[in-house]
């Protein structure tokens, strides 16, 4: 029998369309989105667009200004620094490098972290509690004071400064992974999963993970501001990136060396790490945001 | 709704953010003193241990004095502690009379009983020459110029005549000898407060608690922040004008000169190369300069293979371009090196060999060594800026683009300032990018601390690098005044040297100093560390 | 009451130990020898060498040595630099006040700024206001410290010359650092000008303390808009107006009361940040504090000294971190309702 | 004159993508001394009313009205302070979920302190004040059915069962002796016994003191006794409204006798073991509210004209709006 249908049926979107939908009536989110674009495309093409080797010393071309000082030149876009390589492509490969290695180290801490998060949050007793009083502790101490420790083990490099800030990233996805889980485990779909006879794995895969991904991209928007910022803070205390790698803080670092006669070797990988940290942020906020929405309907 | 909340917060934020920004004009002259920013920690408050620059600057003639001094105009030796001196014919024996009511330094930790005499020069010398000397094991036993110069082993005896007359008497000729005891290392130390500390049994306080008789005396020691020295009031030359002398451990350059223009430094250690347009341009500073007498080369280490192969340092030397690095590294404020001598120096030769800019050869010569192409070695570039090399990991970097044209991979190392001298004391090193910068005028005090067998375990011998026949020239050149000779010596190692190229010269830099208009009677010493206490602090 | 402080108290203890043992074992991690990671004296012959194994009992089992070390701790024997050959207790009795001392002004810039700031715009979500604020804090929220503090000191100090740019206080005033917190030790020093030195102090701590607070207030502006909305849209706080309660009654009784208590533990982590920030903004201004000396240390290889710095900034930090957990769990009447404790 | 009188209450939401129209032309009076039930299932708005009628509204929340008075004051177009005055002495309200409406970080003796203006304390020392203020605060508690006054009211929310804090919460809304009451599901949940009490002494206070009383629920059964008149409520919109007793006799509108239907109490004739009848399909959200009478697409007796919002009808003090009444069919 058919029934008579004078009003609309109503569209049920998926969450992630419902998600995308918010967010996008933002328009700050998505010319944030736009800007995190940009820096995503330079990690992946820096080498197809970037016009100069990163590296490579025109020892012709010292200092240059910036193409729109007065005496600066087209050919170099951001001027050069004190070993005549092109700033442009430097920060190009730089948004490579600092970027693609916080979002490598945000993955692999959101990896490590959920899954000793999913366990702590499992478990119960006397061994949850032992898992959590370790983490909280490591939790509190530094990060600047765990790369240096790891610096101090390891030898300086990008490789090592990574681990330090990975080590020092898991906390936080294990401590919101376990109060997830642990408030997931009293909600009684949970139970009445456990009740059908699902294993713990079988539990985790089909009814926590869905629901959790959500405060996953959240966090790890977070992590991946939190992860820019460090890796150029290590890199600009030469704890990181060692020369001629070219990492935002690092060429900061470098740029100050001349920084009276050539300011834009300061401003220009600054403001580099300051769009890219405040596109992350401001995607961050309007997914937030937009999750807010949709879980307030 | 909420209006009653809107004042209190909006006065509470500007009050906090405003109540910094006070408009008037920082100013530093609170106290009569000067504040030099230098550029790293002491690594001892005696010059005799350490050779480095920063040592010296930090105490050599801020609290100590020497028998013979260098003039800072003409470079000639002039009387200090000592009023004359006179030289046998034979060139063996030297007497030095002594200056007669000179005190030593009275501080919270020491009060002088007697004034300066020849048992402070006899305890001095001594202590670097006697390895049974109750002193010499003090702090490491370790001390570097005089090791690298041999000089230890040339002193025949020391013995004071009378208590204002001493007595050296050498084992050969050394035509250098004077110019070395006018060096920032052979300081004069108090053999009463030496005896003071053995009796109380701490005596490597000595070296960290110093009693001198310059004109600045040690108050305060902070490692990496800064070294407090009140004035010497009974100083022989006259009290200094300033109350007090501060050094501020600045390790990054451009954070120094940043103090320089607030004001919150008078004088700075090293301005880089690339602020000293600004510096020119400010009105309230001043930038000194003269043509130094040092150099800045890289050096391999000549025990690890492949540098051991002569033919490869050549390559690698072959593969740089020098005046690249000049113009990038110094601004053009240095001489290419051929040799080991700058320009300024008499026994400079104008027309020595040296290495062109040649890639194609290099990458020959290192295939006729059988050095494979991706080939991985070291540089290692020192940390802190020096005359002879203001920007060495700049070098480093410039270096590392050049070999990778010949397929050498090039790590570049660099520790912090101390713990780099430690690592390369030991020969961990493949290369190295450093320099020197003369004690004396004496062309000897190139080539033998440089590249001697001695300068090996003294550890200036950064190639480690040891050759008899070099030695023996060296050792010829000095038994002798006649100025003619020694050049023809001097020629000939240079030779050598080309051949064996332990190590590739780079360049001769001028010599600068940054200060403030404020400040007059700041000069630059043409050997080794700054005096500070004939400089004076004018105010408005 | 007692349970929960004899729990914090274990807590404490058992967190303390297990950083005690993380230093340990840095002693065998770091790329030196034990001996001189321990103590911080490279022998010099074999005997030296023997005569320091023994004296800390380096050649018998793990736990004997373990146990060592923690009494020599306790006792206050942490070892000596590497490279200056001074006790590390004193060179870090004189670099923690001073770490202390900038992160505590700026704390409090972070609270007087950033918590009415981010009441006033969760009071008036979605208002042009709110808007403003919010965008100034996302902005100086991602801005990166070390950046800011070169920004700061080439405007402020080198640009307009009104703030001076290094250190804690103008090194020609003679202040013996007696407590290691230069404004008490201004009042105890003899013979200097008091009001002078206490004013240069205070222009030294202007620049470095705003390049921490701007960061970690823009934070603390958003979590506490945030954490203000969250309360605003809570049914008690309907119910608190259909008591006929005023604004400022229902502000200050239920929502700013209720709106701080989740914020707090946020505010431990925002410490943590605080610190490393402080860390890094020390190496720029040359503050002595221990972030500066950390860094130095890390540059110097200077291993014992690393090992205690770590030991030593940790602990300070999770006592920090616990106290304030402890502070509100005692004024948080629902926090009784979790069984477990976290720091 | 009725104590509150609402004519065409409409209440729209701005969720910033869209705005929606909560309630549509709501009318309801209650007058002193009177009963009046609210009833309608859950998301047609009752609490939306309470909350409009409180004055505590989200920013987003925009309210019109042809008339919302107290006592012949318009509620909309006085000052904020003395709206404020009329909730604090003359209206006492009780919202649905008891514990979440407390304050979690105030003990209970407190926030009950804090209900209680200051007219009805005596002394003029603080300390008097203070005993004064503690004296009513217990008599209330004890009034509303809890003995053991010590222990809850030294309790936070959190450590009090759900029961107390209905009563509480009661207490709290009659601690400053107002006029009337508006209750928003006060008995939801409660065991039978103490929901019996409680409707005692709302009953008792209704006839002693002439307490007028909103009393909000979709629980016909306790309330059917005891209220005096009934407006029923659907997605936002009145949809019958009257004497209780003539509602229960012959409900007009097609949703009422639906609502009546379910409680099997109601329908004395029903056969055993049958079928309780339903509406077919569900409340819908308010998202996607059906245009003109929003019962039409459940409703059985829909026909074209519901596409439009059907007018308020009356006979006598028994008013609808339904464009195909029950029980009129033969006018």
């Amino acid at each position: 029998m058919s029934r008579f249908s004078l009003y609309d049926d109503e569209a049920h979107p998926s969450p992630w369309q419902h998600t995308w939908r918010a967010f996008k009536s933002s328009h700050i989110a998505l010319v944030g989105l736009a800007v995190l674009l940009l820096f995503v495309f330079f990690a992946f093409f820096a080498p197809l667009v970037a016009p100069y080797n990163p590296t490579y010393q025109n020892t012709e071309a010292l200092l240059i200004p910036p193409s729109w000082a007065p005496n600066g030149s087209i050919a170099h876009l951001f001027g050069t620094d004190a070993l005549g390589r092109d700033l442009f492509s430097r920060i190009m490969y730089g948004c490579r490098v600092t970027f693609g290695t916080s979002l490598l180290v945000v993955i692999i801490a959101m990896l490590v972290g959920v899954t000793i998060g999913t366990i702590a949050g499992m478990l119960s007793g006397v061994r949850s509690s032992v898992v959590n009083h370790l983490l909280d502790a490591l939790m509190a101490i530094p990060t600047l004071l765990i790369a240096i420790i790891i610096v101090g083990i390891l030898g300086s490099g990008l490789v090592n400064s990574m681990w330090a800030i990975t080590l020092a990233l898991i906390p936080q996805f294990v401590h919101h992974t376990r109060s997830f889980v642990r408030g997931e485990m009293k909600k009684d779909y949970i139970q009445s999963s456990t009740l059908d006879g699902a294993s713990n794995l079988q539990l985790f895969y089909y009814s926590i993970l869905p629901n959790m991904i959500e405060m996953l991209v959240v966090q790890g928007t977070l992590a991946l501001s939190i992860a820019v910022i460090d890796i150029s803070a290590l890199g600009f205390l030469n704890l990181g990136a060692q020369a001629p790698l070219p990492e935002l803080g690092a060429i900061l670092a470098t740029g100050l060396d001349a920084g009276y006669l050539a300011p834009w070797n300061i401003a220009i990988p600054g403001v580099s790490i300051f769009l890219m940290v405040l596109s992350i942020t401001i995607v961050g906020d309007g997914l937030r945001s937009a999750l807010r929405k949709r879980v307030n309907r | 709704m909420h209006k009653w909340l809107v004042w209190p917060v909006i006065s509470t934020a500007l009050l906090t953010l405003l109540g910094g920004c006070s408009p008037q004009k920082y100013s530093a002259n609170y106290t009569n003193g000067l504040v030099y920013c230098s550029e790293s920690d002491p690594i001892s408050m005696n010059p005799q241990l350490d050779t480095s620059t920063t040592t010296a600057d930090a105490t050599a003639h801020q609290i100590y004095d020497r028998l013979l001094e260098f003039d800072t105009e003409s470079g000639r030796i002039r009387p200090s502690l000592a009023t004359s001196w006179s030289v046998s014919d034979d060139g063996l024996l030297y007497r030095f009379s002594l200056r007669r009511d000179v005190k030593f330094h009275t501080t919270d930790y020491f009060t002088p009983g007697r004034p300066f005499n020849a048992s402070d020069v006899l305890f001095s010398f001594n202590r670097w020459r006697l390895p049974q000397h109750s002193f010499h094991n003090v702090s490491g036993g370790y001390y570097p110029y005089f090791e690298s110069l041999g000089l230890a082993d040339n002193i025949a005896d020391i013995k004071a005549v009378s208590p204002y007359e001493v007595e050296i008497s050498l084992k050969q000729r050394d035509s250098s000898f004077l110019a070395n005891i006018a060096s920032d290392f052979s300081v004069i130390l108090s053999a009463e407060y030496a005896d003071v500390l053995m009796s109380q049994g701490i005596p490597e306080r000595i070296d960290r608690l110093p009693i001198g008789t310059g004109p600045y005396q040690y108050a305060d020691y902070q490692k990496n922040h800064y070294i407090r020295y009140d004035v010497n009031n009974d100083y022989w030359q006259g009290t200094p004008a300033s109350k007090a002398l501060i050094f501020d451990i600045t390790p990054k350059s451009s954070l120094r000169l940043a103090k320089l223009m607030t004001g919150e430094c008078d004088a700075v250690a090293f301005p880089a190369r690339v602020d000293h347009q600004i510096i020119r341009e400010r009105e309230d500073l001043v930038l000194a300069e003269k043509p130094g007498l040092n150099i800045g080369f890289w050096a391999f280490n000549t025990e690890r293979p492949p540098f051991d192969n002569p033919s490869v340092r050549k390559a690698l030397a072959y593969a740089i371009d020098k005046n690249t690095l000049i113009e990038a590294v110094y601004f053009d404020s240095a001489t290419r090196a051929k040799s080991l001598l700058p320009a300024a120096s008499w026994a400079y030769q104008a027309d020595a060999q040296d290495t062109g800019y040649n890639p194609v050869l290099a990458r020959q010569l290192l295939d006729e060594a059988g050095v494979a192409p991706g080939f991985t070695m070291s540089v290692w570039a020192i940390p802190v800026e020096r005359a002879y090399n203001p920007n060495a990991q700049k070098m480093a970097e410039l270096i590392q683009r050049y070999l990778a044209d010949i397929e050498v991979e090039v790590n570049i190392v660099s520790y912090d300032w101390s713990t780099f001298r430690r690592q390369l004391r030991q020969g961990n090193h493949d290369s190295v990018l450093i320099g020197w910068s003369a004690d004396n005028g004496d062309p000897d005090n190139f080539y033998r601390p440089l590249l001697s067998c001695d300068a090996i375990p003294s550890g200036t011998n950064r190639a480690r690098w040891c050759n008899p026949a070099y030695d023996e020239i060296l050792d010829r050149a000095i038994q002798t005044e006649d100025v003619d000779i020694r050049k023809a010596l001097y020629f000939q190692a240079n030779e050598l040297l080309f051949d064996k190229l332990p190590m590739v010269p780079i360049a001769h830099a001028y010599r600068y100093q940054a200060y403030r208009e404020e400040l007059s009677g700041m000069v630059i010493n043409p050997y080794g560390g700054i005096r500070l206490g004939g400089v004076t602090k004018q105010r408005d | 009451m007692i349970r929960i402080l004899s729990r914090y108290a274990i807590l404490f203890s058992l967190t303390l130990l297990s950083l005690c043992a993380l230093s340990f074992s840095l002693i065998y991690l770091f790329p030196a020898e034990p001996v001189t990671t321990l103590t911080g004296i490279t022998p010099q012959n074999l005997m030296q060498h023997e005569a320091l194994m023994n004296q800390y009992h380096l050649n018998n089992s793990i736990i004997v040595q373990f146990a060592d070390y923690l009494s020599e701790l306790f006792a206050g024997n942490w070892g000596v630099s590497l490279i200056s050959g001074q006790p590390l207790s004193e060179e870090i009795m004189l670099a923690l006040p001073a770490t202390i001392e900038l992160s505590a002004c700026a704390m409090f810039i972070v609270i007087v700024v950033g918590i009415p700031l981010g009441c006033y715009s969760g009071l008036r979500a979605y208002s042009t206001t709110d808007f403003t604020i919010n965008s100034i804090s996302v902005t100086a929220y991602s801005v990166p410290v070390f950046w800011l503090a070169v920004l700061f000191i080439l405007t402020f100090s080198l640009q307009f010359g009104w703030l001076p740019l290094s250190g804690r206080i103008n090194l020609l005033f003679d202040i013996p650092p007696k407590t290691g917190f230069l404004m008490i030790d201004i009042l105890l020093a003899d013979n200097v000008d008091r009001a002078a030195a206490f004013s240069d102090a205070l222009l030294h701590l202007i620049l470095p303390v705003l390049s921490i607070a701007c960061i970690s207030t823009a934070s603390m502006i958003r979590i506490t808009r945030r954490s203000i909305i969250d309360v605003l849209n809570k049914p008690f706080i309907i119910a608190a107006r259909s008591k006929g309660l005023s604004s400022k009654q229902i502000f200050f009784r239920h929502v700013l009361r209720n709106a701080l208590l989740p914020i707090l533990p946020l505010m431990a982590m925002q410490i943590t940040t605080l610190i490393t920030n402080a860390m890094i903004v020390e190496t720029l201004f040359s503050w002595p504090g221990i972030g500066n000396w950390l860094i130095q240390a890390i540059y110097q290889r200077d291993y014992s000294a690393l090992r205690m710095g770590m030991l030593a900034v940790s602990t300070l930090v999770v006592m920090i971190t616990i106290a304030i957990d402890l502070f509100n769990r005692l004024i948080d009447p629902s926090r009784e309702k979790y069984e477990s404790v976290t720091i | 004159m009725p104590l509150l009188d609402i004519k065409n209450l409409t209440l729209e939401i701005d969720t910033g993508t869209q705005v929606i129209k909560a309630l549509d032309k709501i009318n309801l009076t209650v007058n002193s001394g009177e009963i009046r039930a609210l009833v309608g299932e859950s998301g047609s708005g009752k609490s939306l009313i309470v909350q409009a009628i409180s004055g505590a509204t989200p920013p987003n929340w925009s309210i019109t009205a042809d008339r919302m008075s107290w006592n012949g004051n318009n509620l909309l177009s006085m000052s904020e302070q003395k709206r404020r005055q009329i909730l604090r002495k003359d209206i006492g309200v009780v919202f649905q979920h008891a514990i979440a409406s407390l304050d979690p970080s105030v003990t209970l003796g407190e926030q009950l302190e804090e209900s209680l203006p200051d007219q009805l304390i005596e002394g003029s020392w603080f300390w008097q004040r203070a005993q004064s203020r503690r004296k009513v605060v217990i008599n209330t508690v004890h009034k509303v059915g809890i003995k053991d006054h010590e222990q809850y009211l030294r309790a936070y929310p959190h450590q009090i069962p759900t029961d107390i804090g209905q009563k509480l919460m009661l207490a709290m809304a009659l601690i400053s002796q107002p006029k009337m009451l508006i209750a928003d599901d006060p008995t939801r949940g409660m065991e039978t016994t103490t929901k019996v009490q409680v409707l005692k002494l709302l009953s008792r206070l209704n006839q002693t003191r002439s307490l007028g009383i909103l009393f909000v629920s979709h629980d016909l059964l306790a309330i059917a006794s005891m209220s005096h008149s009934m407006t029923v409520l659907y997605c936002g919109q009145t949809v019958e409204s009257g004497k209780m007793k003539h509602i229960r006799k012959r409900p007009l509108h097609p949703y009422t006798k639906a609502l009546m239907d379910s409680a099997p109490s109601f329908s004395k004739d029903l056969p055993p073991k049958s079928q309780l009848p339903t509406l077919a399909g569900t409340i819908p959200t308010l998202q996607h509210l059906p245009i003109g009478c929003r019962l039409g697409p459940r409703c059985p007796r829909a026909q074209r004209a519901c596409v439009n919002v059907p007018a308020v009808r009356k006979i006598h003090d028994h008013s609808y709006s339904c464009h195909f009444p029950l029980h009129r069919d033969k006018v």
